[in-house]
């Protein structure tokens, strides 16, 4: 075991170089150097230039799908508007849910997990950091096919939740149906395989000394959701797929009563799935509070067997719920009170949140940064939302409020407060580690505040719309309704909003390129991605470092533990156990490749044109086939590795 | 202008009663329960700078302290979400089964875009049919049979009660009484396409007399053409597009394509409920119905003036 | 940096375009015109007689506006069945009236044969449906008709309608009948 | 502030090829077939919600599945597990003969499971999937379970080309663990769905 003595704390696992370690560091740079120029971006598998980019891709989406909900607040500002007609109008509004919730909120999600998961583990990369790459392109047409159809007047527009039979062959003519559903199936692939990702990451490859107990509030977030992912994604995957886009294409007949079939089981489908993406939203929302909280009041959150104990039953309860959308359909009684009862309780473990983050606050000592604000903004606005979601589980109060605005303005609430706000509260905490350079905290509060009333202006009078009688997805309304003044307040809130977004926009480019300079570590965060520079090198971090505690940036001073005889001329990484994160083995990580993007084309190649034609399948089934062995296929790097014939002897792990 | 009664917070009857004052109580709790957590927030934050000002580290006992106020937190949320669950299945179990004794059952068929009712069988005449507007006697539950032709819509009286689902393949009933006369306004609450937002129905509750002159009058076939400008525009209706698509009792009209037009000068609004029914609303609604619903299915109908005068005119004898 | 901004840039508008091109062909088939004034709705002659005597006379000249489209299509075949052409050419298997299902076409077809069918009539029962149709109506019908022998491209065609099937094993419930489940109240409490 | 930099563990000596839930390799095995399990447990419940739609299951006029196709390929499926055993075993010892010979039995195999599959929807299902919405969830399930069997026979196919052809370093034989893995879940997954398929129709 050698020992060194480096400079600053931060030094030995960042990348400027420690006193006796700079020939390692130039091997580490030629090792995990990025290819350049365009091709090198196309080929890139670093889970650094893939998350951001997905993050950004996500975010252009959000604006996007945020136009279309302007749209709709010009058409609704006054009764009887004739801006939009109500073809148009259904596809803004379908394109504006389904590009929200499908194209957003949880990408935007799993984006940042794919970016922060490995800083805050300790680890190198994700574990497959070319299934990273393909997910992402995967996305990435997802959202192209959508909004390009939507320009085309080809948008669906039967809701982000495509009813049948109303999305079915007989009442949706044309492909506008079938784009939504291959859209589906789409984010659902590059949903499922973050998931995959996220999982093997944080159970195998933690810095070692991370035991289940010390890792950090947001990754346990992260991996819940993606547990999540895991069960409910299928079920819509394959609604959408296999049975929706088939009984449009080929005639089955799942959800045609005329046949034995039944419009219900979509609901159950779609909801089963619908209900757990909520959670899978808003569940890293809770993570994003955490680190902020525990960053701006220097002080780890209180409580943390509960915050993980209450993630974890949130993520089971969350399959539980589904039935509540669908109160008004025939459902027995004893299902209407079981799932009455179950959406009732899950305000319980979010409440135990916000209680041990008030607690963690009181007992610390705040600092109303940017970020923080956010987090304050978050709980202001997300409780109404919470309170409101309480009530609708009440099947007759359900029954009245249902589909009306009174649900818009709630998931609204819950949304943009429980996911949406943590979010900007988050871009503000990572943006430093993520470009190096600081958001600026003035035009941070403008933000804020632009935010904090646009939203409540636009939505807190949605309740009251509710409540009076309005229903949802109208494209209009007549006069003597008396909505007009209400919906002209709320269309001027939507303005606030849009101005907020625009501060942020602008606030994000005019920082990127000019900001402050920041160094590893700006806000002094508990957590290991602060050890990393900003931005941080392909590699992250120089030695994997030994983790003794939760927050391991702010264990005291002393020596600082790291692992050593990690190779630098290939790109190795430490895989660890599952549980108590004891080093186990040693793994080889693949280099840039062009075979993820291909296969990324074949999926693309087969789902698009099997809007047209079932024949779509088996072609691209070739095309998968070759782009699988161009990905299969062994490079032959390491020839000592190779082995030609007969049955050879275990090599010996060869000296550093 | 029309008199609009579409709200949740004014109940009319004993259903919509029960759930307007749960979501008096619930809200009422909210509130307190809201302020009381924003509240502590805004003190913790306050206690924690003031602490950092007088140079304080950390409170005393500072574990302790959060271990119970956490503590208290979650069992007065356990507290207050048991008692608000056990006030909502209570309101929910006494809605629940349908009244043994309903002198009157309505069937409803969602269509794309109206509402096709049936009065099932209250009158010595059987069946009739009508549309879009539905008259109730008040002070007694009535139950409706619902259905759907095609996609799924939602019946949703708010004053009354609250909704339930139209789906092609089930037949749910749903059952609400009046206490006041007067007339609620209804509207589809489920997405069912290009003109969800004009697909309303009005419930016109009335005392028993009154309700049960409305169902004889209701009952009989259309009224016959009385002089020569309604045999005029029953001829136009007959030969024309019109009978293509609706029936009027008595005439060799018989499709059920569009709405039952036996009474319609007897209803208070045309186009599932977006037009006061007036000779002029008719007479646009004749001519171009694409420009009030567009994605209507009804197609527009070039008239020559005299023919639509005579068809409006009959139109407007049928009481 | 500039890897990050110039490449998606590109990228971005690469797949864009091509997808664009691809998809751009698709626009028409999904349009939905609502309001169709006149011309559309000019009536036609109104005939007396359903019969029309003599070789067949194509009157009209006018190319189909809705060939191809998939909202005509629906609508022709919702108005199909709305307009009792079931009623003898049965779900396009053909019955008191000829089948539209195979590719044997008496008068032409034609999308302006077809509509010249419908609005004059033809010998041997079919009926004139001048002034009963508007115009518009008639193409959309037009278009359903030549779709079912598979005149108009498939990505515009619906794949089937709910509760019209004509395959082996079909249970065809009529749409009233509910299957299974039904909410109603057990008959002790109907009034 | 002044910090030493203590290296406590040295990892060069830790193995790089490992097999089973030590290696990552097969935890991404083990997320898709959970995925892909989770997929077939939904294809079952569709078709039992379904079925309550139906007063006789298979509908009245629709024969029931034939036996023997189905059942000779279950059985082979079945028969095939100590197969895929032994090249476990194998690959465990590093045995590239006895890999070779394994892999490539099991990519033949798993061909004529598929070539079974697909003779069990034209033969012995007796219903199409647009007849009614018994046809839909037989054709949904056979269909399915087929792409697994796909994914399986690219896979291992691919992978007795490249113990073949390629040069083969450690960390394949890990793979080929792997392969055995999800070859275990693609048969037992079948078995039950087997039963719902063609044996549950003739028992209701």
């Amino acid at each position: 075991m050698s020992e060194q003595i480096v400079t600053s704390p931060l030094a030995d696992l960042t990348t400027r170089p420690g006193l006796a370690d700079e020939a390692e560091l130039t091997e580490l740079a030629v090792t995990w150097a990025p290819r350049p120029g365009f091709w090198g971006w196309l080929t890139s598998v670093d889970h650094k230039s893939i998350g951001k980019r997905y993050i950004v891709t996500s975010f252009i989406w959000f604006i996007l799908a945020g136009l279309n909900a302007g749209l709709m607040r010009i058409q609704l500002s006054r009764p009887e508007n004739g801006f939009m007609g109500p073809d148009r109008y259904n596809q803004v509004f379908t394109t504006h849910g389904t590009a929200m919730m499908f194209l957003f909120a949880v990408p935007v999600m799993t984006a940042f997990a794919l970016y922060l998961v490995p800083l805050m583990v300790g680890a190198r990369d994700l574990a497959y950091p070319r299934l990273n790459a393909f997910g992402y392109w995967v996305f990435l047409t997802g959202g192209l096919f959508l909004f390009i159809s939507f320009y085309l007047n080809m948008g669906p527009n039967t809701g982000w939740f495509a009813y049948t039979p109303l999305s079915g062959p007989e009442f949706s003519p044309g492909k506008r149906v079938d784009v939504w559903a291959q859209v589906v199936t789409f984010t659902e692939i590059a949903g499922l395989v973050a998931a995959v990702e996220i999982v093997a990451t944080i159970m195998k490859l933690r810095a070692p000394g991370m035991s289940l107990n010390r890792i950090p509030l947001y990754v346990w977030s992260v991996l819940v959701v993606s547990v999540m992912i895991i069960f409910a994604m299928p079920a819509v995957a394959m609604a959408s797929t296999m049975m929706l886009a088939m009984d449009r294409l080929v005639a089955t007949h799942f959800f045609n009563q005329a046949e034995g079939g039944d419009a219900l089981l979509w609901q159950h489908m779609f909801w089963f799935f619908g209900h757990p993406e909520v959670y899978i939203m808003f569940i890293p929302g809770l993570g994003f509070i955490s680190s902020i909280v525990e960053t701006f009041t220097k002080r780890p959150v209180f409580g943390y067997p509960v915050m993980v104990l209450s993630m974890i039953v949130t993520g089971f309860v969350a399959f539980g719920l589904w039935v509540h959308h669908m109160f008004a359909t025939p459902i027995p009684l004893l299902g209407r009170t079981f799932f009455t009862a179950a959406s009732v309780l899950i305000a319980l473990p979010t409440g135990a949140q916000i209680f041990c983050w008030i607690a963690t606050i009181w007992s610390g000592r705040p600092r109303l940064a940017t970020p923080m604000m956010f987090a304050i903004g978050f709980v202001v606005i997300f409780i109404i939302g919470g309170v409101t979601g309480v009530m609708i589980a009440s099947v007759p109060f359900d029954l009245q409020v249902h589909d009306t605005y009174f649900i818009v303005a709630h998931f609204h609430y819950v949304i943009l407060g429980g996911v949406v706000t943590p979010l900007f509260g988050a871009c503000y905490l990572w943006f430093p580690k993520v470009t190096g350079r600081m958001l600026s905290e003035r035009l941070g509060k403008w933000h804020f505040w632009l935010w904090f009333i646009g939203v409540n202006v636009t939505f807190f009078p949605m309740h009251i719309l509710g409540l009076e009688g309005m229903p949802r997805r109208v494209y209009t309304y007549l006069p003597e309704m008396g909505w007009g003044n209400l919906n002209l307040l709320v269309s001027a809130g939507a303005v606030v909003v849009v101005a907020s977004v625009a501060v942020f926009v602008i606030n994000v480019l005019v920082s990127w390129r000019s900001g402050v300079v920041a160094g590893p570590d700006p806000w002094g965060g508990p957590t290991l991605e602060w050890a990393a520079a900003s931005p941080p090198l392909p590699w992250n971090f120089h030695h994997v470092p030994v983790v003794e505690g939760r927050s391991p940036m702010w264990e005291e001073a002393g020596d600082l533990p790291i692992v050593e005889g990690l190779a630098t001329h290939k790109r190795e990484m430490l895989v660890t156990t599952a549980l108590d994160a004891v080093p186990d083995s040693r793994h080889d990580l693949p280099e840039e490749s062009i075979w993820p993007f291909i296969m990324a084309v074949a999926v693309a190649a087969t789902f698009i044109p099997a809007i047209y034609t079932p024949w779509a399948y088996p072609a691209g089934l070739v095309i998968g086939v070759i782009a699988f062995a161009g990905w299969a296929w062994p490079r032959g790097r390491h020839p000592k590795h190779q082995v030609t014939a007969g049955r050879i002897p275990r090599t010996e792990p060869e000296p550093t | 202008m029309l008199q609009v009664n579409q709200s949740v917070l004014h109940a009319a009857g004993p259903r919509a009663a029960s759930t307007e004052h749960l979501w008096w109580f619930a809200f009422i709790v909210a509130a307190v329960v809201y302020v009381l957590t924003v509240g502590a927030l805004f003190w913790a934050i306050a206690s924690a700078r003031r602490r950092e000002r007088e140079g304080e580290l950390r409170p005393e006992h500072a574990h302790d302290r959060m271990t119970s106020g956490v503590g208290a937190g979650i069992a007065a949320s356990v507290v207050i979400l048991l008692v608000f669950l056990g006030y909502d299945l209570s309101v929910a179990r006494t809605r629940d089964p349908v009244p043994k004794q309903h002198p009157v059952t309505i069937e409803i068929t969602g269509r794309q875009w109206f509402w096709d009712v049936t009065y099932a069988d209250t009158s010595p005449h059987g069946r009739f049919t009508t549309a879009n507007e539905i008259h109730i006697p008040v002070g007694q539950p009535v139950l409706f049979l619902l259905s759907s032709s095609d996609v799924i819509h939602s019946m949703w009286v708010p004053n009354l009660a609250g909704k339930k689902d139209l789906i092609p393949g089930y037949t749910q009933s749903l059952w609400f009484q009046a206490d006041t006369p007067g007339v609620y306004r209804g509207q589809c609450a489920e997405f069912c396409g290009e003109q969800h937002a004009k697909m309303a129905m009005e419930i016109v509750a009335q005392p028993l007399t009154e309700y049960r002159r409305w169902v004889a009058s209701q009952s009989g076939p259309g009224a016959p053409p009385a002089d020569s400008v309604t045999k005029r525009g029953q001829e136009v209706f007959l030969t024309g597009t019109c009978a293509m698509c609706h029936s009027i009792g008595g005439t060799p009209a018989g499709s059920h394509v569009g709405p039952d037009l036996s009474h319609l000068a007897s209803r208070r609004t045309i186009a599932a409920g977006s037009l006061p029914n007036t000779r002029g609303n008719l007479a646009g609604w004749i001519i171009d119905p694409q420009r009030i619903k567009p994605g209507a299915k009804m197609p527009p109908n070039m008239l020559e003036p005299k023919d639509l005068d005579a068809l409006l005119t009959y139109l407007q004898s049928l009481k | 940096m500039d890897r990050w901004t110039d490449g998606p840039a590109r990228r971005i508008l690469t797949a864009g375009v091509l997808t664009g091109a691809l998809l751009f062909t698709a626009c028409r088939r999904e349009e939905r015109r609502f309001r169709e004034l006149p011309p559309s709705t000019t009536p036609t002659t109104v005939r007396v007689s359903a019969l029309q005597p003599g070789t067949m006379v194509d009157t009209m000249h006018v190319a189909n506006p809705y060939e191809n489209n998939a909202y005509a299509q629906t609508e022709g075949q919702r108005l199909y069945n709305a307009y009792g052409c079931v009623g003898c050419h049965a779900n396009g298997g053909g019955g008191m009236g000829p089948a539209l299902m195979d590719d044997k076409w008496i008068y032409g077809s034609a999308p302006e044969n077809i509509y010249t069918t419908i609005i004059q009539g033809r010998p041997n029962g079919m009926p004139s449906f001048a002034g009963r149709i508007p115009s518009y109506q008639v193409w959309q019908i037009v278009t359903y008709v030549r779709s079912l022998s598979g005149l108009t491209p498939a990505g515009s065609r619906s794949a089937r309608t709910d509760d019209m099937m004509m395959y082996d094993g079909s249970q065809a419930l009529p749409k009233h009948v509910a299957p299974k489940q039904s909410f109603r109240p057990p008959a002790s409490e109907m009034p | 502030m002044t910090r030493r930099a203590r290296a406590v563990m040295n990892v060069s000596s830790l193995p790089d090829v490992v097999f089973g839930p030590r290696d990552i390799m097969w935890w991404g095995t083990l997320g898709f077939v959970v995925i892909e399990g989770f997929t077939l447990v939904l294809t079952a419940a569709v078709y039992l919600y379904i079925q309550q739609n139906f007063a006789a299951w298979p509908p009245e006029g629709t024969p029931n599945p034939s036996l023997p196709i189905p059942t000779l390929n279950v059985v082979l499926m079945v028969l095939s597990l100590p197969l895929v055993r032994w090249i476990s075993k194998v690959a465990h010892a590093f045995d590239l003969g006895k890999v070779r010979i394994g892999l490539t039995t099991a990519a033949l195999l798993n061909l004529v499971f598929v070539g079974l599959r697909i003779c069990e929807a034209i033969f012995s299902l007796n219903v199409k999937w647009d007849s009614n919405a018994y046809g839909s969830a037989q054709w949904m399930i056979l269909g399915s379970h087929f792409t697994l069997l796909l994914i399986e026979f690219i896979e291992v196919s691919g992978m007795a080309l490249l113990f073949w052809l390629a040069p083969v370093e450690e960390k394949h034989f890990s793979d080929a663990a792997d392969m055995a893995f999800y070859w275990y879940f693609m048969v037992l997954s079948w078995v039950p769905l087997y039963m719902l398929c063609f044996l549950v129709p003739r028992w209701i």
